[in-house]
């Protein structure tokens, strides 16, 4: 097959690596750096390491905004995944990443392996998995087409994390026409390590054995990363990679014989084959270790025959790993390996050169500086401009959308496939299983207890991208606050984020826009909040035909439950509870369920956030929770007030609402101000807790009548059982996908 | 009426865990002599008599939902059905 | 008492069994690996739930062959209690301990929530803890945990009185007769698709799953003074 | 070596949901001609060269993993492999 192969002089004449992603600027820098033509392999090797996906090249000077510092961080972005300390010698390691463009097309196998990814990102740290989330995006729920990718991209998601036995526990999913051609598949992997157990990814010491564990490679995925950094189009259908098919099987094996194999000595570094596979590794891995690797392709395991050394390299076959190991030791770490039933084979060395040389059939087939794939990739800032639409909207009043009938609104709202019940998602998900789970889905955040101490992990999913459409400095600000509100109001302390900066094409000015301001928010927001960015993952070009998606900047953040007695769920608990408002509300509707489901389209200002006033109501609500002196607390988002006191009854047997809200109805029930909770506290505590937090609003009780009642300063607004609003909730994702289109 | 044949098997180039997780297990129950398997879908659909010619409409079947053309190929055989 | 918690490549739910018994039960367990062949020391053997072999081919298929089975149906027939949850229920149904099958779901999905069981037969070693007819919460996870199995067959379970455990209210995957767990002829093999080891602590939301393994232990000693 | 193709489906006693549900998409994709849907599974098996018989072999291999004879029933074919 290699014979096929274009010569270096025909590569170049007839700008054959064009197709593979690299400009002529980008070829002409090889050329120098090599001080010849690349051959075929090395053009390979170039364009995956040099692509968005792999190398940052576009997002890197955004990248370098973010606060990554903090006195519990111990280790930031740069590795598989950050690490944060969370105390007695345990540190809490996450990630989140994308699998767009694969779940476009495949939407089974895309989300499947990109749960399998993540997971590998936080393993190879050392760390053993302990709960997976995921935020997810779709067009509206109405074409078929749409609809079979939400079904699949679950059913993908549930049948690795199921199968590999580790839990689903939260996420989020938003329905926009937006994302019809281009859904957003991102996964966070949350991991637990002892400090002593963790790993990096470096080839250090010259001498040392490099060793591939893990599934066997074949031709799938090559180009991959590339093809991520591409934009969707009726032809990627056609350019599109083999596909690839994850073995959540292997994957199972391959994570407790990793978990075993960290706790020997003889390791030196291990990192998984992600993106760009057997390149990205072992370039990589010598890069940061300033040193060179050399490998020899005859030794690599291979599912098919013939394969080059180009498809070797540049395959994304899942479920493999990458070893460094002490020399004269390989026979421990096999023995390992052995045990799960996998092969760990040596294929190549350690060098001091710093070169990443590869050997197929006794020929050197590659010669290239590691650090060039790496370190030294290309950096562009791009140009940005504010797109026409910003300054039209700041322009725009805040104003009422007109609403007739209240009740009606709410169950409407009630029934916004992006409020309405994910049941139908996360049953789906084992979300128990490892006996760690205390709060299930359903509630703002998860919480795993960490056997063994008295502490809890709190952790979430959150992004509004309407927000970050209509204003991304404001939007990106109310993702990380929304983020840590749902954190808080389960009784933790958020640590730190991680985050999946998911936009459209970069290339273009108005799109790098979005990009920088929403990172300008996320870091203000990072800061004032003193939760660091520990990893995150980019993925850039997603537009299907031209239309780019609202910049969706997820955020996925973990917080620590100093004691279970503190973990709180948002349900109400019992009849004769106060309720309480804490933060103001204001008429806001830039973005908001109401202003769709009335206008059918968003405009307008984004909610305005203050993030010292949102800090300070954090801290102040934390203190209560720890005090003991709240029963429930909510934060309010999506829908306004009127649709968190309604998700505040769901669940609950008998339980309901009756409360008075000041102000124009409309505003006091369905606007979306950011900065609020509605929290619910034992009469006895009532004192205690206005002492402690002194804004907070009393507006009504916990009843027993199973009813929620909303009262306004002209009488009733809004009065239905319980029963009635919460059926409306639960039936309506399930109904979407039964009806007919 | 037809009764259809349809064979939907994972390509070539595509990874099969099913197939070698049960291939391994074969090996480890002694059949030393199993080199590979895979796995794929073995479907029989009954389709009443129609105007449409029937190949087209199997075909059509298949791309649209049967198989997953990005991973899958797929064959079929047409018979009378008794 | 002693305990086994089986492990074959792709169990996952070997150490939420592992701590039911050694954290909430307090007794006696050890993890055992597929290949093992001989079980004399334990006096229980739990087969837990997870995919193992990747659930690839038939759930249980590939575990059913294992060494280690031919050691379960060994202790099975010294009448030493046998359990098997979920994947472990399957495992038991493929290796002919137990009649029957599980298929798919009804409703071709994975199922994760909390179901309500009724105890219909407390006169066995594994269910005396409870009352007859109690309605008990138990979490649920599989796919494939629609019971099946020929009339006949059923007959027979409903005569022997080897329904162990139904499905009350609303059946989750479309089992034959609303079957959540069944007992061999002899009462010391269980198979059972809800997860008892996953209730054994109110702070997860339920402990009714406590009273089984406790059966399981009450048994023993009364038969071991 | 020989490739042995072998198919097993469902017993006709036994309900096939996962059938049923695939009937049913394609009804609702306007293919009325539809009457019904079994889905099986189909097996490529490579063996290499062996004493044995190779029918009994298989036969085997069939009652002891491949099928589930409590539900399914299996027929395979034998092929001189390339
Ligand atoms: N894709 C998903 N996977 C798992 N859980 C989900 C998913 N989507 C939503 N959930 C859960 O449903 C609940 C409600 O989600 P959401 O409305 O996004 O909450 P919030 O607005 O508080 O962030 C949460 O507990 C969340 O974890
Ligand atoms: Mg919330």
């Amino acid at each position: 097959m290699s014979n096929l192969e274009p010569t270096a002089e025909q590569i170049k004449e007839q700008k054959l690596y064009r197709d593979m992603g690299l400009s002529d600027e980008e070829f002409a820098m090889v050329e120098k750096i090599l001080g010849r033509l690349p051959n075929w392999t090395e053009t390979g090797l170039f364009s995956v390491m040099w692509s968005e996906h792999c190398s940052y090249k576009n997002s890197k000077p955004v990248l370098r905004k973010f606060p990554t510092n903090g006195p519990r961080v111990l280790q930031g972005p740069g590795e598989g995944a950050g690490i944060v300390d969370i105390g007695d010698e345990q540190a809490v390691v996450f990630k989140m990443e994308s699998h767009n463009h694969p779940s476009a097309i495949e939407p089974y196998q895309g989300a499947a392996t990109g749960v399998g990814g993540i997971i590998r990102d936080v393993f190879s740290m050392g760390a053993r998995p302990i709960a997976l989330l995921n935020s997810l995006r779709f067009g509206e729920l109405k074409s078929p087409r749409v609809k079979y990718l939400f079904e699949e991209v679950v059913a993908g998601i549930a049948g690795y994390g199921n199968c590999i036995g580790i839990p689903t526990v939260g996420g989020e999913v938003q329905f926009d026409p937006c994302y019809e051609g281009n859904p957003l598949v991102n996964a966070m992997c949350v991991g637990l390590i002892d400090h002593k157990d963790i790993q990096k990814g470096v080839a250090k010491g010259v001498g040392n054995t490099v060793m591939y564990v893990g599934a066997k490679t074949g031709r799938d995925g090559i180009h991959g990363a590339t093809f991520a950094s591409e934009e969707l189009s009726e032809e990627s259908e056609e350019n599109r990679p083999a596909v690839q098919v994850g073995d959540p099987f292997m994957e199972k094996l391959l994570l407790e014989a990793c978990l075993e194999v960290v706790k020997s000595d003889a390791l030196v570094g291990i990192q998984d084959m992600g993106a760009a596979g057997l390149t990205s590794s072992s370039a990589e891995m010598a890069s940061k270790a300033g040193s060179g690797i050399e490998m020899n392709l005859d030794l690599v395991p291979q599912r098919e025959t013939g394969m080059t050394a180009y498809e070797m390299m540049l395959s994304e076959s899942q479920e493999r790993m990458l070893l460094v190991v002490k020399k004269g030791r390989e026979e421990e770490i096999k023995q390992i390996f052995e045990k799960y039933g996998l092969d760990a084979v040596a294929i190549g060395r350690v060098t001091d050169d710093k070169m990443l040389r590869l050997i197929h059939k006794g020929e050197v087939v590659a010669e290239v500086p590691a650090d060039a794939l790496a370190e030294d990739a290309p950096v562009y800032h791009k140009p940005s401009k504010e797109p026409a639409y910003f300054s039209e909207f700041q322009a725009m009043e805040n104003a009422e959308p007109e609403v007739s009938d209240l009740k009606e609104t709410l169950k409407q709202l009630l029934q916004a496939p992006t409020i309405a019940s994910k049941e139908w998602v996360y049953n789906q998900f084992d979300y128990q299983v490892r006996t760690n789970t205390v709060v299930t889905p359903g509630s703002d955040a998860a919480v795993l207890r960490i056997r063994g101490t008295n502490k809890a992990l709190a952790m979430t999913a959150d992004c509004n991208s309407r927000y970050i459409y209509l204003d991304p400095e404001t939007g990106g600000k109310i993702a990380v606050a929304e983020a840590a509100r749902n954190i808080v109001a389960s009784g933790g302390e958020p640590l730190a984020i991680t985050d999946c900066l998911n936009f459209g094409n970069p290339e273009k000015p108005e799109i790098f826009w979005q990009l920088e301001k929403s990172a300008d928010g996320i870091s203000a927001a990072c800061t004032a909040l003193k939760t660091p960015v520990i990893s995150g993952n980019v993925s850039l070009y997603n537009e299907h035909s031209g239309q780019a998606v609202y910049p969706t900047p997820t955020i996925g953040m973990v917080g620590l439950i100093q004691d279970l007695s503190h973990v709180t769920t948002q349900q109400v608990k019992q009849a004769g509870d106060v309720v309480y408002i804490l933060g103001e509300t204001k008429t806001e509707f830039g973005g908001s369920e109401l202003q769709k489901l009335v206008h059918g389209k968003i405009f307008g200002k984004a909610p305005s956030i203050d993030l010292e006033v949102e800090a300070a109501r954090q801290k102040a609500l934390l203190s209560a929770i720890r005090a003991g002196l709240v029963q429930s607390a909510h934060d309010v988002s999506e829908g306004g007030v009127a649709v968190a006191l309604a998700e505040k009854t769901f669940g609950t047997e008998g339980l309901g609402l009756h409360v008075r809200l000041e102000g124009s109805p409309v505003t006091a029930l369905f606007s979306e101000s950011q900065s609020r909770f509605i929290v619910t506290v034992k009469e006895e505590n009532v004192k205690q807790f206005e002492e402690l937090i002194t804004d907070a609003k009393k507006i009504g009780l916990v009843t027993n009548d199973g009813k929620i009642t909303i009262e306004g300063e002209s009488g009733l607004l809004i009065e239905g059982s319980v029963e009635e609003f919460c059926s409306a909730w639960k039936g309506a994702i399930p109904c979407l996908l039964k009806s007919e289109a | 009426m037809k009764k259809v044949k349809i064979y939907v098997t994972l390509r070539e180039s595509v990874l099969d865990p099913q197939g070698s997780a049960v291939k391994e297990s074969l090996v480890n129950m002694g059949y030393k002599e199993v080199e590979d398997v895979r796995i794929g879908k073995y479907l029989e659909v009954l389709i009443s008599d129609t105007e449409r010619d029937i190949d087209a409409l199997v075909k059509e079947m298949c791309e649209k939902l049967l198989a997953n053309t990005v991973i899958e190929d797929y064959r079929f055989e047409v018979e009378e059905a008794n | 008492m002693k305990f086994a918690v089986l492990v074959f490549p792709g169990s996952n739910c070997d150490i939420d069994m592992y701590h039911a018994i050694k954290d909430e039960l307090g007794e006696e367990v050890e993890y055992v690996w597929h290949d093992a062949t001989d079980l004399s020391k334990f006096d229980a053997i739990l087969i837990p739930g997870g995919f193992s072999y990747g659930d690839y081919l038939r759930c249980g298929a590939m575990a059913s062959q294992s060494n280690v089975m031919k050691a379960v149906k060994k202790a099975a027939e010294e009448g030493k209690p046998v359990l098997g949850v979920c994947n472990g229920f399957q495992i038991l149904t493929e290796a002919g301990l137990l009649p029957g099958v599980l298929l798919r779901n009804q409703n071709l999905k994975f199922i994760c929530r909390t179901v309500q069981l009724k105890v219909e037969n407390n006169n066995t070693l594994f269910t005396n803890q409870y009352e007859q007819g109690q309605i008990i919460n138990i979490p649920i996870a599989h796919g494939e945990g629609n019971y099946f199995c020929d009339e006949e067959t059923l007959k027979k379970l409903q005569e022997k009185n080897q329904i162990v455990f139904t499905y009350s209210g609303e059946n989750p995957n479309g089992s034959l007769s609303d079957i959540a767990g069944i007992v061999n002829e002899r009462g010391n093999v269980l198979g059972m698709m809800p997860h008892p080891e996953r209730a054994v602590d109110a702070l997860l939301g339920s402990a009714d799953g406590l009273a089984l393994f406790k059966s399981i232990v009450k048994q023993w000693r009364e038969s071991h003074v």
